[in-house]
């Protein structure tokens, strides 16, 4: 049974990863799934220097999913390659760091910092925060700034790169398009979707920034739905996440044309999830008969 | 490895109105501190994440543990209505905790909790009692009569209650029957709402003591990785690099000084 | 206790509605609640002819609500008239009549066959449907058509018009305005969202028409979000629904900045959830000591 | 008012692999008809709809149900862990049902029920026998030796069984017994999977005769307004003015003709 997948170049031992900011960059997991298993580790968003996110509350449960709006709180790119970087060389799987920023300028600088490390596989770019004012969600929702970012890093990044792409849009195959077009090596969906909840009985916005990102199961119908548009639109890999519980949530995304899936607010709901998921998708293929992974993805037009 | 385990109820009852305990079978919770936390899940469709919830006490050989939580919305309200032999899913133990060496090294540490906050301190106490063979005092607040958990305290410490509308022991918080008392810690340990620890931390500073108080904030992950729930820090946190510490896993129990700016 | 509401100059008992499509005509749950009671009965999309609709399967369950594909199917204006609108003669209630069509004139049609009818207080345009092939979801994802189809009807109706908006867009606010200033008497949202599900045992689409739109309690953050930044960004009143199952749910959309709410999905999953909820919502009133519904519209911002 | 009930249960067994049978106490099934079904709530969050299942038997004063359904996914799998005395939530009786007027003229009635179809024969057997004072003649196709509810028709009807491998009785479908036991109805009624329905759907036609035919769709509301069960019919539908009928209201009973083109 092959499990192997390639992304632009990249062998993957398995097409599991997690997804952006659910899983650190792997050490909190560490104590609870053998991180060598997994195809790859995606790590939370690295912007150029430390960022304090957003106040809080920055998180909320809502019906079968959650809202974040973390706001990309992280260490800046130095603690990032000397610590995150570091504990990473310990293990035997694919690193794809997430990357993030204000400005055009900022997302250059932490890829030019990365161009050197090895431990880097690939770079995912997140276009698509919704819960920082500037920049970022911007790019992830006009073609024309989305092809802009995308060239602009292309020119500077020594990895491959993924275009992390927005749910919040009328036209995501038009998004596809545009990152192909401006050189993408391959695209991610779906980032959450912008949500909002508000407390009755306060009379408050329960996220104090509002509004926040929705992932989690409920999501699901929409992503399996952008992956598929957006697979079709392009001859790029996609990778596609966005409430993947189980399993068969993953077979779902490869038949809709993902050729790699991410695991993200599943962890949080079970720790080992990443790993249920890969096993169960093994079971799926044991029971109907898959020899190859690959073969499942894009399988239903 | 770490997992999330299924752990069967042994007993659960209502303590006082929407007050519950509830007692579960573990599989190994050895190396559990006082002011630590589990993440327990309401394993509804709708419900998915974990509730936080203090450890109250953690006994027979540690494979059992007690949650006393009160029914606050639809997770819990769904977690009391387990019944005995049922299962749960739990995540634990979670958290720092209170640190035992500096609390052994107090000559008259004090214990305070407030409301749902004083579940953990009873587990505290009793490991307060265990390293040093002294019976702490602890101080707790209640609304009114309808106590609950006082009686468990008698064994391994020395109570002390208040209530807000004076019907039993002092009139007033924590804080008032600190002052009634006329007691002077040189350490506390507390949990409680924020007005509460906000006065703690005030005392503290006056006093010129150590006040470890435990911290509540919307947790996604509850071991690290969300960052969902950050609190303010007077100093740069060591890990994120800047000024928000991960109640989860850097706390929940924290130095007043350093937090609640 | 006010319950009072009132949208484009018509009264409504209270701001109780039904969303289009999940309540026919009103007569199949008839049975099952007083329709009196409601603050208006708004009726399944209807066209200038009989519509087919699409092949089934039309409805599917995803987590926390379903997809649909019914693709408007309906027995056009001639027998809506003479049947449904009929038996809504009977009913101390106020009509809301949902139409729909592929072109501009297919719409226009509709609306001038109403133009006379008595029993038709307002008309809500269903731009938005995502399971029609032609024209309807094109209007509601571009602003300049949007513009021109709202116009073209604000000419010919003789009811206030409320254009009824689709999610499926990157900026709702944009799509309120131009709605507002085409003329609209109000807008409503959020119609459903486009989703997927591929069933992965058979690896096919579950639904016949590939997508569907998504409904029920799994879509409200996103609902409640639209309303919000739709009703801050016009004067009209909105008209807010996408997964209220229960009184504090609707409570919650007029927080945001409804007007009136519409139960969808919800009636379902029950077929009482309507009165349920407008009791639901007096209860809240009576437990907060809210005098009259309209103080809370809009209150949270 | 009709509304959602709740139900009581008041016995729940497995009768072969997968297959269980319910019996729910109901507030008042006194208009219900064999043919008819509910809607039942898996009553999860991530199940929020109703699953149809078909009526199998009405009994103690109209007041139990019986339901005999298969676990085919999440939502009958949830409803076959309910146990006596616990509560579900059910809507109904909803649908046409079978005809009573029509099988009481039939001199010959024949019913016919494949697999997970078998069920509605069983109320719509006792209600024949009710009416006519005749037994019908009953052919159940079963796939093997892992036969269900056959014994139940014995006091109301004439049982002739069908199993695939030929464990039992003729080996083959229904139509299969049909032919092997030179029957000759004048009117079938029938429920299962579709190529059997299509089957009898030809033999009605070429012998000239009516066959009453229960289908499936997928359902939303059950009641008519949400459109989603439709299927295709010969001739426009009265109520929708296209070529679609309603499966939850103009059905789920249909004359063969009448509908798979
Ligand atoms: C470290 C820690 C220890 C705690 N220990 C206890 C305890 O021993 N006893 C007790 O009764 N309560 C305790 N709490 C509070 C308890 O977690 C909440 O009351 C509970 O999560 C409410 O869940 P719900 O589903 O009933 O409410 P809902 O309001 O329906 O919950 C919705 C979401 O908000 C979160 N949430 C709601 N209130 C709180 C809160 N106060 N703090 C954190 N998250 C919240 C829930 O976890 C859930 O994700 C503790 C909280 C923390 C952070
Ligand atoms: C009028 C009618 C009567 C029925 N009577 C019986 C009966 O007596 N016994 C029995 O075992 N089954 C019966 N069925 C089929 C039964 O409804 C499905 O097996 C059941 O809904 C599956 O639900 P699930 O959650 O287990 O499966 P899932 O596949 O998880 O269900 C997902 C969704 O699809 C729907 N669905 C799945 N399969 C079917 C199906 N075959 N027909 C309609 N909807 C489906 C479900 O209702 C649900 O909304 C009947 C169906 C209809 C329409
Ligand atoms: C708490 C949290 C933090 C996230 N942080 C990031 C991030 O830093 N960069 C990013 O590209 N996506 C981020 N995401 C989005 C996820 O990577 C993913 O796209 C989304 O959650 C959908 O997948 P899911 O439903 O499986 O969670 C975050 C999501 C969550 C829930
Ligand atoms: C089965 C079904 C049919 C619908 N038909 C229509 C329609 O004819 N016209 C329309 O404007 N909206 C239609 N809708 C959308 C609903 O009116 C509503 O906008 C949407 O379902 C979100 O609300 P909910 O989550 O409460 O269901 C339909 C929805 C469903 C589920
Ligand atoms: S709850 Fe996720 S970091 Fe603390
Ligand atoms: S299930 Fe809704 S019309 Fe039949």
């Amino acid at each position: 049974m092959n499990m192997k997948v390639k992304i632009a170049g990249v062998e993957f031992k398995n097409p599991v990863t997690v997804a952006s900011g659910t899983f650190g960059s792997g050490m909190e997991y560490g104590e609870f799934v053998d991180l060598n298993r997994l195809g790859a580790i995606t790590t939370k968003g690295v912007a150029n220097v430390p960022w304090e996110g957003n106040p809080t509350p920055r998180v909320t449960e809502v019906y079968g999913g959650m809202l974040n709006a973390i706001g990309l709180q992280n260490p800046g790119i130095d603690v990032f390659i000397e610590r995150d970087l570091a504990f990473l060389e310990k293990y035997d799987t694919r690193v794809i760091v997430n990357v993030c920023g204000h400005t055009v300028e900022e997302y250059l600088e932490v890829v030019e910092r990365l161009s050197d490390e090895k431990r880097v596989d690939l770079l995912e770019i997140n276009v698509s925060c919704p819960n920082v004012k500037q920049g970022a969600i911007a790019f992830g929702q006009k073609a024309s700034e989305l092809e802009k970012i995308t060239k602009a890093i292309k020119e500077k990044a020594k990895q491959p790169v993924i275009m992390k792409l927005s749910p919040n849009v009328t036209d995501i195959a038009e998004m596809a398009k545009a990152a192909e077009s401006a050189g993408a090596d391959a695209i991610s969906l779906i980032n959450t979707i912008t949500g909002m909840k508000i407390d009755v009985r306060t009379r408050k916005f329960v996220l104090a920034n509002k509004t926040g990102g929705m992932s989690g199961p409920a999501i699901k119908p929409v992503a399996v739905r952008m992956v598929y548009q957006a697979s079709h639109a392009v001859n790029i890999p996609v990778i596609g996440m966005g409430g993947i519980m189980k399993g068969e949530d993953a077979i779902e995304f490869m038949l809709a044309g993902a050729a790699m899936v991410s695991v993200g607010a599943a962890n949080f709901i079970n720790p080992g999830a990443s790993i249920q998921v890969l096993e169960e998708m093994e079971k799926y293929m044991e029971r109907y008969g898959v020899n190859d992974i690959n073969e499942l993805v894009g399988a239903v037009t | 490895m770490k997992k999330k385990i299924t752990a069967k109820v042994l007993k659960q009852e209502e303590l006082t109105n929407g007050i519950y305990s509830l007692y579960l079978e573990v599989e190994d919770f050895a190396d559990a501190h006082s002011g630590q936390f589990v993440m327990i899940y309401p394993g509804a469709g709708e419900n998915l994440l974990g509730r936080p919830i203090s450890l109250c006490e953690v006994s027979g050989d540690r494979r059992i543990i007690r949650l006393v939580y009160r029914v606050a919305g639809a997770g819990t309200y769904r977690i009391s209505h387990l019944k005995e032999k049922e299962t749960v899913q739990v995540l634990g133990p979670l958290g720092n905790g209170y640190d035992m060496e500096i609390a052994d090294k107090a000559q008259t540490p004090i214990l305070m909790g407030g409301g749902i906050g004083i579940p953990p301190m009873l587990q505290l106490a009793k490991d307060i009692y265990a390293v040093s063979g002294r019976k702490p005092i602890v101080l707790l607040g209640y609304r009114d009569r309808n106590l609950f958990l006082a009686d468990c305290f008698e064994e391994t410490a020395q109570v002390i209650i208040a209530t807000e509308d004076g019907s039993v022991g002092t009139k007033g918080n924590v804080m008032d029957a600190l002052r009634e008392k006329a007691l002077n810690p040189d350490m506390i340990c507390a949990c409680g709402p924020m007005p509460m620890l906000r006065a703690i931390k005030n005392y503290a500073v006056e006093s010129d003591i150590k006040a470890y108080i435990s911290l509540e904030e919307r947790m996604a992950c509850g071991v690290g990785a969300c960052l969902g729930c950050v609190t303010k820090t007077a100093h740069i946190d060591d890990h994120s690099k800047v000024n928000n510490a991960r109640v989860c896993t850097e706390g929940p129990v924290f130095e007043a000084r350093e937090v609640l700016p």
